[in-house]
């Protein structure tokens, strides 16, 4: 085979999260390609949760599969949740402790249904906790991988606690690999790979990765689903690079927090989703009325309000372009792969200093989550580029008293100076100002002052604007964010039918690459716009700026779940 | 050296005459001139108000922030750069209303800053409605029957959030005001002071006479300890907060001090950077 | 004459602000139609600021005249702002105490140009503060008005500090008055009216009485240019209706006691400005998530951040429409007269409880300060709709222990209940929830109360939804807001020059009339969008729902300063 | 007469068993029957957070808000109908972290409900950072090498800010925890009670054994009055917090009382209106 998806599922707290860790390391250091994707509800235990795991010998995977080959149930909601996304030929496991083998009528046919004693099995090495290993041992047996490895891992991660728990767990796995072996059970092993080195790790991992290498030594932030792990994991490393991390108080804190570090002349950002981006747009407004970078990190989930915290969504794209009062420049990337998130955020810092504007990254639940195997970080593409800063030679040279920190230029962007600097000292306010930063009220001067910052970002391109892949002759899928694997297969089955469909996935939201959208959306005969909100933001931009509008149709979903290649399949065939 | 012409701008205040903070600007200026801070090493932050306009009347480094977030901004400046002399400054409202949350926080967390508040218990750059300091009963724009609401105490409030320094000033005596600007200025943490800064505009109950009638000197007081926090809490219910002068003061670590080891040692303000090889192994070794 | 417009400039604290009052008191009780517009500085004393009235013999005005017919200067920067506004045969008295005359180069030849000792004048009178009063005579002799309405208005205005003060400020006003008198000098003077009562105010207080009106009963609010006035003028009033008014301690608290104070079910508003608006928006996305009526008015003025906040603009529309996290149901209404700001409030709140979602009441800096003659509040426009309330009965028939507060219904609108109402509790949660309002995750559900949310507001109108004169088959002109008086005049002057020109002006923005704008887009060869931001944000929400892009041209001005019917003519004029 | 049935509801909550929040659950539940309060005529207001859903777990008027403006939505609900027995609830992190501003103003401003803080020195809901209040030095998912800041001090804090009633009380004495609640719920004015409520899922320091080994019944304490601002600051001194029972009770104007006559006696929850003519004319007569 070359492809495999294997699905986990129970209750929060019976340590999926650990036999997805595991499994994917293991895997990922064969050289496997992997996507993974957790499932949670956002109570802290109980309520179901499962782990989607798709391994491949080949190629990149950027989406979990729509089929599931092994499934592993712990609960009820595993089998009600999966019964209707089996692959042929599927091996399904279930506790009976916790499943009803009475509720399986809609299960298909060609699986192989099995009860399995995970429970009892663990409780047999000491605790029932363990039948997360006895599930590690099954998957290992029936995928025909050699136990060593799996066991180095799980020795490892248990060895802080101590020789008597490795021991239990070790004997845990075995059980469970021993069980199918005796079975004879097996599923068709996957194609061998011998592919070079990988990471294998979430977008929010990616991002904080990205962030020190991009030179950003000052974070500050607020725990708030799906973004807190990027505070956890910066607040865990930074100090090793120098770094200072803050949890402050609240949203309106940590952004003003981010933008006094970066008025002192430090790479800064904070991270958030939805309620902490409205409670920062008065912030964000700040940023790009006195020209300092900041940079931002929306990893959106399911809106309004609390919404669904747990859940996929892409609903902030209006408030990141619009929301804060008045007008300012702002520039939004969003990233479609774990390797995009990891390298926009040099693009971001980078962006930030040369605009001296807020950047916001534009992540999803999905992207901040799932885990996909991506290439070694290359760290020159991190080149620092700090923008127009001035040096204190020139400033000696000057030796201005008051510096013209906001003076008009002809690429509309001024030089800039940091605290410290002698001959460098300016003021920075959010009242209109002249050049020497100074309010005045002057309408000249102000028309002027719009014009500079609000054109100075029309020449910001981040190399890819558009990820242009296929020939959209037929159909052209245009999407932004994670929903990129999706659109991607969706394509390929289109082009394996017959039908020449292309995608055009954004990954510069604003300023927006209009010109070349447009040219696009001009070639293709049908425009699908997938994306995961209510009203369908992207498409409504889209369509200020391409006025073809009954060319462009929105596909979209906001019921928190994902969208499968089929979805776009599907919808395209009932357009026509 | 540091001299007062550094710190002076060509800029006329916009100011009414009379206004307090006439003061408390010249001080600010005098102080750092006495300290020997030259111009490019203070950020001044501020807020919005009239007193939040103060920071562009100072050529420094100097940042006219939000309504209420000065004091998150002026902390992130500080970590940024531990070097720079950071001065933070706002008006009552500010700093009491929709700032209290961040002055709380400031306080407790110790961030090595000095903070100012300009109280003139009135919202003076909105002409004239009442602010958390005004007395109860005060007829103001939005109280005409009186403030029905009983004021914040921001000399409790500061103490009970764990500020390392407290104190209290007055426009009218410029010399006890710069000789706590400069002890907070001093200061090792975060150190408060507020000063009672008349606006002669709007607030025709606190006025300069009142205060000269009102205030007791603290630092004439004999007996007064102010590393006593209990002494102090009881101090200001005795003298309904009427009085000038250092409340308290104690050494404790600041933020930075208290940080993991390493934390700020790189912030990388003004120089560019690249991952050697051996730190971005590191980086990368959860993941592979 | 039919109509006649006087300015008087000085700096701010020299009383310009009480001649307005006095002046426009009496022209107004003798029932002149007037339209006032004061121009200031941000600092309290000092500072420039002149305020310019239009006195009209017929028609109701909407818009400052382009050229002044008696201009008073106490100030050198009342001369240089007006120096090229002035009408044909213009007066104009300076005091050379302040003003120096070598700088009159400019000035219009035909104008009369007089030296006048205000202060002096005011000083032999006892105190140089007067010499507002000496100019109020002076404009009072000119015009050709009986001195009498003014003294007596003047005696009124005093009488609380008592017969002196009274008597040197009548004295003062005679001074001036035969100051001009001595001299011969005088206008032509305006034709008499015999109008019927009117009121004469800003649109701020307007709203004020609206609001009242309404019956709304709670305000929390936080002092902010242009919109402190409304929380001022409510707490003045609101105990004498039984209602409360409550300074918060910032936007954050204003906005979550409204939301608190309407789950009580009484009707309840805020007012800010643009940072305000930016620190509200995630209470806006809990009232729209919890279905919560509530009422929001934004005075918009000059962003962004600290921005402009003493000068006009129109910059927070995208706020409004799209600031908060996530999708939800909302109103936007743009009164553009001082009478439409008055019964918008009946029609806000109405719409509030109908359909349990914010409004906004989208005001300008211009629309809230500056002052129109309107007819009488008539009261039968209030009848308030309190939406689909559930009776005491009804409740007792149903007996039921948990309310479906959020039921899915036909027209997606919920039974309410309201706090104390037997048998009408119920759980109120930004979390996506069920029918009885307590949280649930399933995707099902979640998508049927998304659509109850978002759909529910399709079927609102205001009645007038876009205000349309005139037949627009050459130019189409449309705005929102206070530019309503310059659209109208210059549409006036282009049918005055044969050119079928019609406006379209936007009262509801939200949920946007596209099916009546595209009509009328399509119709008109030419179609210019006239708004008061940099980037065209009404624009860009038509080219959102009109196809015609190429058609839609953009005249924006975001400098601080007023369209005039002149721009959009010279606008017109330069497209073809 | 009120039954506990009318408050309970069939939602199963979804705290980790153990958790401390479902004694607050219980108390309230209880109290409110016992001082027969109607379902129907409370309201209950809470934040967000673990403690946040308590709302969702009563059969009441009921609303789960905002991170930290749960005290700003009550006070609205209260204002504006003054027969609702108002509770609000929430957090530690949602109290004094980002909700610590309204919790010192709404102190202030005394309006008559009773703020019940679940604190557990931890964030629960996002799954264990560090908050407010928890200990310098813990070791927590947002601070892997202990928490670098000193906590804030919510009794004192309420001090400060002028609460009129201080509580604390513990989730593992059931008794006491109902008996403060009553107190609170019965005292005109606004009460806070402060609750340790153990999250037994990620505070692994401050646990049920901690507390019952640590805190101290002031309520027994002979010679402490409560009434006694000063006492009260020092008792929280000397104790570092580590008692429960009434810290502080002072009879003072609510809110409601002190604003203008008129205010509040029409306020149209449920009718309907329309302006009669006196009124209208008293409305407009300062435009014509
Ligand atoms: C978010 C926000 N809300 C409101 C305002 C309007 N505003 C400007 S200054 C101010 C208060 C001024 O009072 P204070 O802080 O006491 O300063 P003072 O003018 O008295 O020195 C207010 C409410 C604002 N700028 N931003
Ligand atoms: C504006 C905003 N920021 C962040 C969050 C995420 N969040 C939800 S609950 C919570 C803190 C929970 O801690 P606490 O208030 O102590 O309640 P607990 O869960 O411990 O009971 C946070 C940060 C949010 N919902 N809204
Ligand atoms: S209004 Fe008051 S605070 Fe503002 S400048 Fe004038 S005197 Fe000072
Ligand atoms: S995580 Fe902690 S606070 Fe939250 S429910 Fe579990 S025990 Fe309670
Ligand atoms: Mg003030
Ligand atoms: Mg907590």
């Amino acid at each position: 085979m070359e492809e495999l998806t294997i699905v986990i599922g129970g209750e929060q707290g019976e340590g999926i999260e650990s036999v997805g860790e595991i499994l994917t390391k293991v895997l990922s250091q064969k050289g496997f390609n992997l996507y993974g994707f957790r499932n949670f509800s956002s109570r802290i235990k109980g309520g179901h949760s499962d782990f989607n795991l798709r391994v491949s010998s080949g190629r990149e995977i950027y989406v979990n599969a729509e089929r599931a080959n092994l499934l592993i149930a712990f609960d009820q909601a595993t089998i009600d949740l999966y019964k209707d996304q089996m692959a042929a030929n599927s091996i399904i496991l279930y506790d009976s402790k916790s499943v009803n083998p009475n509720n399986f009528a809609d299960l298909p046919e060609d699986a192989l249904i099995i009860e399995a004693p995970f429970q009892q099995l663990a409780l047999e090495c000491g605790n029932s906790i363990m039948k997360n290993m006895v599930a590690i041992g099954m998957i290992c047996g029936l995928n025909q991988h050699s136990p060593m490895e799996f066991k180095d891992v799980i020795k490892d991660r248990f060895s802080k606690k101590g020789i008597k728990i490795v021991e239990m767990n070790i004997e845990a796995f075995e059980k469970g690999h021993d069980f199918v072996k005796e079975k004879g059970l097996y599923s068709i092993p996957l194609v061998p790979v011998t592919d070079s080195r990988k990471m294998f790790l979430s977008g929010n991992e990616a991002m904080v990765i990205g962030a020190v290498a991009a030179g950003c030594r000052f974070m500050a932030g607020y725990p708030i689903t799906p973004a807190s792990e990027i505070l956890e994991n910066l607040i865990k490393i930074m100090p090793e690079y120098g770094g200072i991390v803050v949890q402050a108080e609240d949203e309106l804190c940590s952004v003003a927090m981010a933008i006094g570090a970066s008025f002192a002349g430090t790479r800064a950002m904070t991270a958030t989703s939805g309620p902490g981006v409205s409670l920062m747009q008065e912030a964000v407004g700040l940023s790009g009325a006195v020209e300092i970078p900041l940079v931002i990190i929306d990893t959106q989930r399911g809106g309004p309000s609390s919404g669904l915290a747990t859940k996929m969504e892409q609903s902030d794209l209006t408030a990141m372009l619009g929301g804060t009062h008045g007008e300012i420049p702002r520039i939004i990337i969003s990233p479609s792969t774990i390797q995009e998130a990891m390298y926009d955020m040099g693009t971001a810092f980078n962006l930030a200093e040369q605009y001296q504007c807020p950047v916001f990254i534009a992540a999803d639940l999905v992207l901040a989550t799932s885990k996909q195997s991506t290439e070694i970080l290359d760290t020159r593409k991190f080149e620092m580029d700090r923008g127009k800063r001035v040096t204190d030679e020139d400033l000696l040279l000057q030796e201005a008293k008051v510096f013209d920190r906001f003076a008009f230029t002809e690429d509309y962007i001024s030089p800039r100076t940091i605290p410290g600097q002698k001959y460098g000292t300016h003021h920075a306010t959010g009242i209109e100002h002249g050049e020497t930063g100074h309010p005045t009220e002057d309408p000249i001067n102000r028309k002027k002052m719009m014009i500079k910052r609000m054109e100075k970002i029309n020449s910001v391109t981040i190399g890819e604007d558009i990820k242009v892949e296929g020939v959209a002759e037929d159909i052209l899928i245009i999407g932004f964010g994670s929903t990129y694997g999706a659109i991607k297969e969706a394509c390929e089955q289109f082009q394996a039918s017959g039908i020449k469909a292309g995608l055009a996935h954004l990954r510069l939201l604003h300023p927006f690459p209009a010109k070349q959208l447009e040219r696009l959306v001009s070639m293709a005969r049908q425009v699908i716009v997938v994306e995961n909100n209510y009203s369908g933001q992207l498409a409504n931009v889209i369509k200020q700026h391409v006025q073809d509008h009954a060319k462009i149709q929105k596909l979209t979903k906001f019921d928190g779940t994902l969208f499968k290649p089929s979805d776009i399949l599907t919808f395209s065939k009932e357009l026509v | 050296m540091a001299t007062l012409k550094d710190y002076r701008m060509d800029i006329k205040p916009n100011w009414c005459p009379g206004c307090g903070d006439f003061s408390v600007l010249a001080a600010i200026q005098k102080v750092a001139v006495n300290l020997n801070i030259e111009a490019e090493d203070m950020a001044f932050i501020s807020g919005i108000g009239c007193s939040g306009r103060i920071s562009g009347y100072v050529n420094a480094y100097t940042m006219h922030t939000m309504h209420g977030r000065a004091l998150a901004t002026a902390q992130g400046v500080k970590l940024a750069n531990p070097d720079l002399h950071v001065i933070c400054a706002g008006g009552d409202g500010d700093g009491f209303g929709i700032g209290l949350n961040h002055f709380a926080h400031a306080a407790r967390r110790n961030v090595d800053l000095t903070y100012i508040v300009m109280d003139n218990q009135i919202y003076g750059l909105t002409k004239g409605q009442m602010s958390p300091t005004s007395p109860q009963g005060m007829e103001t724009k939005s109280s005409p029957g009186g403030n029905p609401e009983q004021p914040i105490n921001p000399l409790q409030m500061a103490l009970a959030s764990g500020s390392s320094f407290i104190a209290q000033a007055f426009s009218g005596d410029v010399k006890q005001l710069m000789s706590l600007i400069e002890q907070g200025m001093q200061h090792k943490g975060f150190a408060f002071i507020n000063v009672f800064s008349p606006c002669v505009t709007f607030n025709k109950v606190l006025t300069y006479e009142y205060f000269k009638k009102n205030l007791v000197n603290l630092d004439e007081k004999e007996g007064y300890d102010p590393s006593n926090r209990a002494m102090a809490f009881n101090m200001v219910e005795e003298t309904g907060s009427m009085f000038t002068g250092l409340l308290y003061k104690q050494e404790r670590k600041t933020l930075t001090e208290s940080l993991p080891k390493g934390s700020g040692t790189n912030m990388l303000t003004r120089d560019t950077f690249i991952l050697d090889d051996i730190m971005k192994e590191k980086l990368i070794s959860r993941y592979v």
